[in-house]
């Protein structure tokens, strides 16, 4: 098991094992996220007190956890390459900001157009969901600036892994104070969709959605390490045998 | 048909989420792809430039 | 005993150095020469452990530096371009802040003061001296702190020859009772004392 | 080697040294204590005059604007933090000596606290008079502004490390630590909002002081290893 871990560690040999993994994620990923989005939109019953607008929930839902999966796969891999000085996962935890800070995104503007017909308001600060995206999208924005500003590749990487654990930290500190301040707006409880126990058909296609979207997260992911491997190894012999080898084709 | 798609007359807003979802995959699709071959191209002026001077 | 084995440093793209060894005993001086840009200051930030090596390891009496970075400092002085002392401080007020930080004996402050000319300027601000006077300052830090291990880049610049001729005397009497001394300039150090020569 | 083991300072002394250093300077620069000081009291008195002078609305918002306006004020004295240090040289020091960076760290933190939030909290009972509160309010302001103003120090000091070496530093110092600033604003403001409206408010106060201990244990280390890395 270590012999394999520290072959992927080597970055000639991640980028070529990661050009055949790719595959495995995006063709399962899409297969799972037709099945679910058909499936969700079509064949799962309407919710009983929402309608059909608790469809949202199939793209929200996904969008949300990976959100939370990109920060806490960026603090992991910003830990070890702080701890064991592995370059790699320096490269991981700068590939996976921008996409978690786009899921993010994805997860607060679903989020509040699920919200419209039910608040009657595009932003409802009631909903502690929200509010807490928000804040993390802040903090995705915080850790890419901080890594723009820096210019030197090996030095951005260490401080942002800093920042990455700080904010790994606060994170469930975030999101408690903000369940607890929103508890204090009495008013605006709101009943989700997946309060009671959800019926299978509801349930299995939300399954599909999060696992085919982080199958496809996944796929994006590794090819934005493999770009940013490629970039941090650009002085070395094998770079020069990939670059000249895709030459010809090219 | 017709009436699937209104989705209970929420389909503005259910399939405006679904169709932002799909830009937002398209545009990070789009941004791998981009990020790659910038790369590729800069590795290859760096050793067009490194051929020249030796 | 201060000894490097196969160091490695980039900065940026280009690297610096590469398998460099050195081996240094106590009443040695290593002088790291070179002009300027080829990475002298980086070599010894890197070795006092304010930088990473790329590779390689620098060890102090056979254990790593960076294993308890601590006791490496305890034995070691550092002198770079910039003095490391605050403008508003006076000169006293200054090096009594040293105190808190190593190693120091209080009885040594007035000698050096004394011997590096500088007991009629205690009462000015820091920030008043001129940049000579403020490297005798940091002179007296290294006098005032026993440590065997001096670390100076470029010990020379800003001073006049009496200051040149002062501190080669210092580091001979460093030196002499056994201690070590890491030094990067870009000029000759002409000193009697075995000088171990790094070029990069 | 001459015996050093007894002249080796003992931790407290390295901290305490730090601690007197930093406040000695700022004794001999006013500006940097009072700077902060007047943009609090001035952001307090932006409200009314934007919101209008109705008492019932003000003394609703009061506690909110007067913690907005310590958490920006203190965030405004952050970043000169480590600047000083950077530049002329003495962090080389502080970082390549025998006694431990994390201490040292904290001991500017809390140098820092007490030039800068101290003061803050000192202060905010003034202010608090313009927003009509009652004097128990007042007392639990200034028991949340102290726990808040410790964790905003110590969590802007990680945020300060790491833009030390960088130009423009200070609106990235404000992007990076807002958001982990949140928890304590939304205890802090709605504490006292609880206060106002007399209602229990134990629960904000042990917030506060629990996020206060553990950024007490964790931020000095965080500092430290940021320090190193922009130092390098």
């Amino acid at each position: 098991m270590w012999k394999f871990l520290h072959k992927l560690a080597s970055p000639p040999h991640f980028y070529d094992l990661s050009a055949k993994i790719i595959p495995w994620f995006v063709v399962p990923g899409t297969i799972l996220i037709i099945y679910g989005t058909i499936a969700g939109l079509f064949y799962a019953p309407p919710d009983y007190q929402q309608g059909d607008a608790f469809r949202i929930i199939y793209v929200h839902v996904p969008a949300a956890y990976l959100s939370m999966l990109a920060y806490t796969l960026m603090a992991v891999s910003a830990g070890i390459g702080l701890i064991w000085r592995i370059k790699l996962s320096h490269a991981v935890a700068a590939a996976a900001a921008p996409l978690g800070a786009w899921f993010t995104f994805l997860a607060l503007i679903t989020g509040s157009i699920w919200g419209r017909p039910m608040w009657g308001t595009w932003w409802e600060w009631g909903d502690p969901r929200l509010t807490s995206e928000l804040i993390m999208l802040f903090l995705y924005f915080g850790y890419m600036a901080l890594r723009a500003a820096i210019d030197d590749t090996t030095k951005a990487d260490k401080a942002s892994a800093v920042l990455a654990l700080v904010g790994a930290v606060n994170i469930p500190i975030i999101h408690f104070s903000v369940e607890w301040w929103s508890s204090l707006h009495q008013g605006a409880t709101i009943v989700r969709a997946d309060g009671p126990a959800m019926p299978t058909e509801m349930l299995f296609p939300l399954l599909a959605m999060i696992l085919g979207f982080s199958l496809v997260f996944g796929a994006l992911l590794l090819g934005r390490v493999r770009s940013e491997v490629l970039f941090r190894e650009r002085r070395s012999r094998w770079v020069k045998n990939v670059v000249l080898a895709s030459g010809e084709q090219g | 048909m017709m009436e699937a798609l209104a989705m209970g007359g929420y389909g503005g807003y259910v399939w405006s989420s679904f169709g932002l979802t799909l830009i937002v995959v398209i545009i990070c699709v789009v941004q791998v792809k981009r990020r790659h071959q910038q790369v590729f191209s800069d590795i290859k002026t760096r050793l067009r430039a490194m051929e020249t001077d030796q | 005993m201060l000894s490097g084995k196969d160091l490695c440093l980039l900065r940026g793209d280009r690297c610096l150095f590469q398998n460099l060894n050195f081996a240094l005993n106590s009443g040695e001086l290593l002088l790291v020469e070179g002009k300027n840009g080829c990475g002298k200051t980086s070599l010894l930030r890197a070795i006092a452990g304010l930088l990473e090596f790329e590779t390689g390891q620098v060890d102090w009496n056979g254990q790593s530096i960076m294993a308890d970075h601590q006791v490496f400092c305890s034995d070691l002085v550092w002198l770079s371009h910039r003095v490391g002392f605050k403008g508003d401080l006076t000169l006293v007020e200054n090096l009594s802040f040293e105190t808190g930080l190593r190693a120091t004996s209080a009885d040594l402050l007035e000698p050096s003061l004394d011997r590096l000319g500088l007991t009629p300027l205690t009462g000015l601000p820091f920030r008043a001296l001129s940049a000579g006077q403020q490297r005798r300052v940091a002179l007296a830090r290294m006098l005032m702190a026993k440590a065997p291990l001096w670390m100076m880049d470029e010990p020379f610049t800003n001073l006049d020859s009496g200051g040149q001729a002062l501190v080669r005397e210092l580091i001979a009497e460093h030196l002499a009772g056994n201690g070590l001394c890491v030094v990067a300039s870009h000029q000759d150090i002409q000193l009697d004392a075995p000088v171990i020569r790094v070029p990069l | 080697m001459t015996s050093r083991e007894d002249t080796m300072p003992g931790l407290w002394q390295g901290f305490m040294a730090v601690i007197r250093r930093d406040l000695l300077l700022a004794w001999k620069r006013p500006g940097d204590i009072l700077n902060p000081l007047f943009f609090f009291a001035m952001v307090c008195t932006l409200f009314p005059l934007a919101v209008g002078p109705s008492s019932e609305q003000l003394s609703i918002s009061g506690p909110g604007i007067v913690w907005v306006a310590a958490l920006l004020a203190t965030l405004l004295s952050l970043n000169s933090l480590f600047l000083s240090d950077f530049e002329d040289g003495s962090l080389d020091q502080l970082i390549l000596s025998p006694q431990p960076l994390p201490l040292l760290a904290l001991g500017k933190t809390v140098a820092h606290w007490l030039s800068a939030g101290l003061p803050l909290v000192l202060v905010s009972p003034l202010v608090a008079v313009t927003f009509q509160m009652p004097g128990r309010t007042v007392g639990v302001m200034m028991l949340t502004l102290t726990f808040g103003t410790i964790s905003l120090s110590l969590l802007g000091a990680i945020g300060a490390a790491l833009t030390v070496g960088l130009h423009r530093g200070t609106a990235l110092l404000s992007l990076l630590i807002l958001p982990l600033a949140m928890p304590v604003l939304i205890f802090g403001a709605r504490t006292v909002a609880l206060a106002a409206a007399n209602d229990a408010v134990s629960a904000g106060i042990y917030f506060l002081s629990a996020y206060c201990i553990l950024a007490l244990t964790l931020a000095p280390f965080a500092t430290a290893a940021a320090l190193k890395i922009s130092n390098e």
